[in-house]
């Protein structure tokens, strides 16, 4: 039976181990042999269906480490792990989920107050408290991301490496030879992985400096914006559909994973009080928005407005047909996502006086995604055992124009109701 | 006592880029390592005799060649490319402008 | 093509408590069939995984499609198949469902707000409509888990909007219909006021919510054509492979997915209607297509654009007069019309290769160096060429010419340009310039297209000006001008590719790293100009600034493919490097401004 | 015509043993090679802001490092032995007089 991790046991198999336990296991490999065979030909969702070969392969393996294993993030054979996990869990998902579950190990709730990550995370995405940055709100000048470019020009590491990805990614300022060759368009392929090279081997407080600073004027989010050198990494000739764009992403199982990893841990899907999963763990969400840069699915800020900014993949929403809602869905959780926006915020001016009393944090337009309990119906707290908080009402949070009258007249101008007489 | 001359070796500097000299304007802040001080350990018969030339020689043989007294405090090796953003959002990479070993 | 049963709503989320009866309803599914007499077959169904623990707590009604009980957050899917089936395997894009589980007994009526009795806790996805199908129910709008617990309140349910809408309450079911089938052409998405009345004993309260209910499209129209469908079209000069020459569109009301690649919906298909060999090898049709609301009253429809395009160079003597037929066809339109038929009338005019009877006279100076300009040659409208490759030579005019002569003509020599269809004269040796018996050069130069059989020829007269090379003067060896890095230096310096056989300098003035940074150049018309040119190819020291592959020290920006763009201060080019940096003397050198004001100075000084 | 500087480059001189300086007696005469000349093709960003420092830059930040000025024309190579017979006629060897390339 596959070693199921109790709750709050934070010890998983990596999926690289749970394939050789498998393959050692003649019972096991032999399965695991036929489920691949069953999700290579065209018809993979017909075959688990009707396939009886399949079927009993899958319910095998769904006993086998192999079913519950997952990766760590920046582990060695990332990679390979991932694609351990996908072999198998590509056949339990429809493929047409729009939120998957990320191969990556969950990440622990944050305990209070440390919402800003100073404890270390233990799935690895191990944080140190950004250095604050010191910007006076009246100091017009003041550059955070050009500090951040000092504080990374200062250690090696993140010198050499951000030199890299910038040489790689800014083909023109190559020396003339390479320029040469490569003419004036850049090598994206390139530029995404010296880009994820940055990203796993500089420690977070600095790469996260340069992607989220807090910028008080244009130059400072021009910069911020200009940090992943986006003419190469970002933009391209055409905006391809997002949805396409997530198809192109879910073939490579390291966008796929980094995009689950990022819905995982940016999106709320139920309802809670939090802005953001595992406890308004603001580090977690970061750090997979981050991650993201360097696939198919990089994201960048949109334009360099410093007040109400907004980041997003590039694509649009344009040539969707029927599937524009999804589409829109999709983008929106990029354009309009209060988990990631308050991140980023509080990143840059602290947890203390970024969180306000109610949840929100103050900077440009959050909003939610549409959902009745913030703006049409009394907030049903899923966990919460009593479907109503007394005094609810009194807060007002309730559908469109608060109607409670007394002795039976309708809220409406036209005539009365006859009063109603009891049933 | 005459004050014993500094071995040649790297020292280093925070200059913003466009204290670099260079031309380009960035308020990027970078370190910059150069060599200095005195290669003493590293003169040679040919240096004794070159230096002895200049003093002398090359006037009587009707020379005027310039020519470097001893050894210099020069680096073997320079750290490679140097990105950054100028102030008018434009990236540069420049090559070898930090030492990295005298 | 027909969908059959699909779910207008994929999404439902309702919240259920501990001690819920068995049987009680939790929500209810509903699935548009496309006529009367189709019946959907409701299934719960799970996906390759197994089915999990908690299946058993549920059970979904096989036709009044109401399902009940539940543990914590339950993901379940359901299915609507047409026919009964004892498969459970998810097909047929299933809805999913998903129960919040409360652990916690019901709230009793008291505990309860209203509203919780009228609307579910998060508005569900916007349900969707398939145009043109059969109306129906779309949702439930009943909670059902609170419909007991006030037993005494009535809840009725009513529809409000702007405009007329299909869309109506079944009073009895509580369910919300429409009322006629939709035409997503002319409506998208509906905005409607859902109104929820609560009767209690002693008041009415009113809730609403507003709902979106948006028009899924089918592929109900053909391709329109707005304004012509054909169109003429003239080739002369831009003769050129890949070429663009004409472009026509075509309309359609239906939206086109980009995704997936393979549309299900408005695929057009476009074929070229002729088996002439020829234009099939020589013309093809480049078709795109955008998303465009501004053409169909701010409705989603398409623009697909279909561009004529050369597949190859053309001579310059094809000359001709043709039609290219185009069938675009709507291959998921059902309807009648599903194609149109474009046409392309595409003269081909011929390009006489000629000089119209001019006669090229080149004044230069002994004193040039090699590679210095001469001069430009071109045929009749050469500049506007484009595919057309025009190869020139030069020859003496005198056949029979003696030795001599012909080592004088030797001075001159003829390059293509790399940048257009021109010809480039340079001086190919320097030192018979400079010989007195070499006077004025006279040439025969020709020209014709590469490939092509006609040649024409005229006359090119070079005359040398300035004083001839005194007996044994040994003609000094032209250096590179770039390597120097001040006026003085330059100015004396006898330049490889120098007209004047001197060095020009140019002095920058800008101050940071600009496009006019200072150096010192054979010729300030072609170097620096950004163009490494077929002369200053020949020999990396005519012109690096233009041509250096290498990498420039100090200050700079890289020319597209080579050289520098701009650079700082002044900069210089040795063999294998360049420079550019501010010249300390430039620095320390006082300008005229600074001059003036140490002038005034002394004189006050005095005074 | 303005005097281009001489690039660095081998240079050769014939000296009497006594006058390399080195302290032995001989009349016998050898080559002596040395490096000679400018090193400009071969000056790199370092040398430009080094430059710049040298002239500005140091005295700002508070530094009086002694720095070279741009690449030396020094050998990179030398001659291995060269044996003579002094005036007491007794043979002596010495090492890395002279150059073998710049």
């Amino acid at each position: 039976v596959s070693p199921q991790p109790e709750e709050g046991q934070a010890k998983w198999v990596d999926c690289v181990k749970a394939t050789d336990m498998c393959n050692q296991n003649p019972h096991c490999s032999s399965r695991y042999r036929v489920m691949r065979q069953c999700l290579v030909g065209k018809e993979k969702d017909s075959m688990l269906d009707t396939n009886r070969e399949c079927r009993a392969a899958l319910e095998v393996l769904l006993l086998s480490p192999l079913y519950e294993c997952r990766c760590k993030r920046g582990m060695k054979k990332e990679l390979q792990c991932l694609q351990s996990y996908w072999s198998i869990h590509m056949g339990l998902t429809e493929g047409g989920e729009f939120y998957e579950t990320s191969p990556y190990e969950p990440v622990a709730p944050v305990r209070q107050p440390d919402k800003l990550g100073l404890a270390s995370i233990i799935s690895g995405m191990h944080t140190v408290a950004p250095s604050r940055f010191q910007c006076p709100e009246a100091d017009r000048k003041c550059n955070p991301c050009l500090d951040a470019a000092k504080a990374c020009n200062l250690n090696g590491t993140c010198k050499k490496q951000r030199s890299a990805y910038i040489a790689t990614c800014n083909s023109s300022g190559k020396s003339g030879a390479d320029a040469a060759k490569g003419g004036d368009t850049c090598n994206k392929k390139r530029c995404h992985k010296a880009l994820r090279q940055f990203l796993d081997r500089v420690p977070p407080e600095y790469s996260h400096q340069l992607l989220f600073c807090p910028c008080l004027h244009e130059g400072c989010a021009e910069r911020r914006r200009q940090t992943i050198v986006p003419d190469c990494s970002f933009k391209d000739r055409v905006k391809p559909n997002c949805l396409e764009l997530r198809r192109v992403c879910r073939q490579d199982p390291l966008c796929r994973s980094r995009l689950a990893d990022f819905h995982m841990n940016c999106i709320v899907t139920q309802h809670t009080v939090s802005s953001c999963p595992n406890d308004d763990n603001y580090q977690a969400c970061l750090a997979s928005y981050a991650r993201l840069i360097g696939t198919d699915m990089t994201p960048n800020y949109v334009d360099n407005s410093y007040s109400n900014w907004t980041v997003s993949p590039w694509c649009s929403c344009k040539g969707s047909g029927n599937q524009e809602e999804e589409c829109v869905n999709f983008l929106q959780d990029f354009t309009e996502n209060t988990c990631l926006r308050n991140a980023i915020q509080a990143f840059g001016y602290g947890a203390d006086n970024a969180q306000n009393k109610d949840g929100s944090v103050p900077g440009p337009s959050a909003t939610a995604k549409p959902g009745p309990d913030e703006s049409t119906s009394t907030s049903e707290t899923l966990y919460i055992p009593n479907d109503v908080q007394p005094g609810d009402e009194a807060q007002g949070k309730e559908y469109g124009p608060k109607c409670n009258l007394a002795k039976g007249y309708t809220c409406r101008d036209e005539s009365p109701l006859e009063p109603v007489s009891g049933y | 006592r005459a004050r014993r001359p500094k071995p040649c070796s790297l020292r280093e500097v925070e200059l913003t880029v466009s204290e670099l000299g260079l031309g380009y304007e960035s308020d990027e802040t970078l370190l910059f390592r150069y060599c200095s001080g005195k290669c003493m350990d590293h003169r040679r018969n040919y240096d004794i005799t070159l230096e002895r030339m200049r003093r002398t020689g090359f006037s009587k043989k009707g020379r005027k060649d310039k020519v470097s007294n001893g050894p210099c405090c020069r680096p073997v090796a320079y750290e490679e490319d140097m990105s950054f953003l100028d102030n008018n959002s434009r990236y540069h990479t420049i090559q070898e402008v930090s030492a990295q070993a005298c | 093509g027909s969908t059959g049963l699909y779910f207008p709503q994929n999404e439902y989320l309702e919240t259920v408590y501990v001690g819920q009866p068995a049987g009680s309803p939790v929500l209810q599914v509903h699935s548009m069939p496309d006529s009367s007499a189709e019946r959907p077959h409701f299934y719960l169904c799970f996906g390759a995984a197994r089915a999990p623990l908690y299946s058993h707590w549920f059970h979904l009604d096989v036709s009044t499609d109401k399902s009940s009980g539940a543990v914590k957050k339950l993901p379940l899917s359901a299915m609507a198949l047409p026919r009964p089936t004892s498969r459970t395997h998810c097909r047929n894009q299933p809805a999913r469902l998903s129960v919040i589980f409360v652990n916690a007994t019901m709230p009793s009526c008291g505990q309860t707000a209203m509203q919780q009795l009228c609307f579910p806790p998060r508005v569900p996805p916007t349900p969707h409509i398939m145009e043109n199908r059969f109306a129906g129910p779309v949702q439930q709008l009943r909670r059902l888990t609170k419909l007991n617990v006030c037993p005494n309140y009535t809840v009725s349910y009513s529809v409000e909007s702007d405009v007329p809408v299909p869309f109506a309450v079944n009073e009895s079911t509580m369910e919300l219909v429409a009322t006629a089938p939709l035409d997503r052409d002319k409506v998208e998405v509906y905005r409607l006021v859902l109104v929820c009345t609560v009767l209690t004993e002693k008041t009415v309260n009113r809730f609403d919510t507003s709902l979106e209910i948006s028009v899924f499209d089918e592929d109900d129209n053909g391709p329109l054509i707005n304004g012509t469908d054909s169109v003429e079209v003239t080739v002369e000069y831009d003769r050129a492979e890949g070429g663009s020459l004409v472009t026509l569109s075509v309309y359609d009301k239906d939206t086109t997915p980009k995704f997936p690649k393979e549309p299900s919906q408005n695929r057009y298909v476009g074929t070229m209607l002729t088996n002439d060999p020829w234009i099939k090898d020589t013309f093809a049709i480049r078709d795109t297509f955008k998303e465009d609301k501004s053409l169909f009253s701010n409705i989603r429809g398409t623009v697909f654009e279909y561009t004529l395009v050369l597949k190859r160079n053309l001579y310059v003597s094809e000359n001709r007069t043709l039609q290219v037929d185009y069938l675009v066809n709507d291959t998921t339109y059902p309807g009648p019309e599903s194609s149109v038929v474009l046409h392309y009338n595409i003269t081909i005019l011929p390009v006489p290769i000629r000089f119209n009877n001019i006669t090229y006279l080149f004044p230069v100076t002994r004193r040039a160096s090699a590679y210095a300009l001469v001069g430009r040659v071109c045929v009749e409208n050469c500049l506007k060429f484009q595919g057309i490759d025009v190869v020139y030579q030069l020859e003496m005019a005198d056949k029979n010419a003696s030795a001599e002569a012909q080592s004088c003509h030797a001075a001159v020599d003829i390059a293509p340009s790399l940048r257009d269809m021109t010809g480039v004269l340079y001086v190919n040796d320097s030192e018979a310039l400079r010989r007195a018996e070499c006077r004025d050069l006279q040439y025969l130069l020709l020209a014709q297209e590469e490939g092509g059989q006609t040649q024409v020829t005229t006359q090119v007269l070079v005359t040398l000006d300035g004083e001839v090379a005194r007996a044994g003067q040994q003609d000094q060896k032209p250096l590179s001008c770039a390597e120097s890095r001040q006026r003085v230096d330059c100015e004396l310096t006898r330049g490889l590719g120098a007209t004047s056989g001197r060095c020009q300098w140019r002095q920058g003035t800008e101050k940071g790293i600009s496009e006019n940074y200072s150096t010192c150049s054979p010729d300030l018309r072609t170097c620096p100009d950004g163009f490494c040119d077929a002369v200053e190819s020949k020999d990396m020291s005519i012109c690096p600034q233009d041509c250096t592959k290498e990498p420039v020290i100090g200050g700079h920006v890289k020319g597209l493919m080579f050289g520098i763009k701009a650079g700082y201060g002044t900069c210089y080019c040795f063999l294998k490097r360049c420079f550019c940096e501010k010249d300390d003397v430039e620095e320390a050198i006082c300008d005229d401004m600074c001059k003036t004001v140490i002038a005034t100075a002394v004189l006050l000084s005095f005074i």
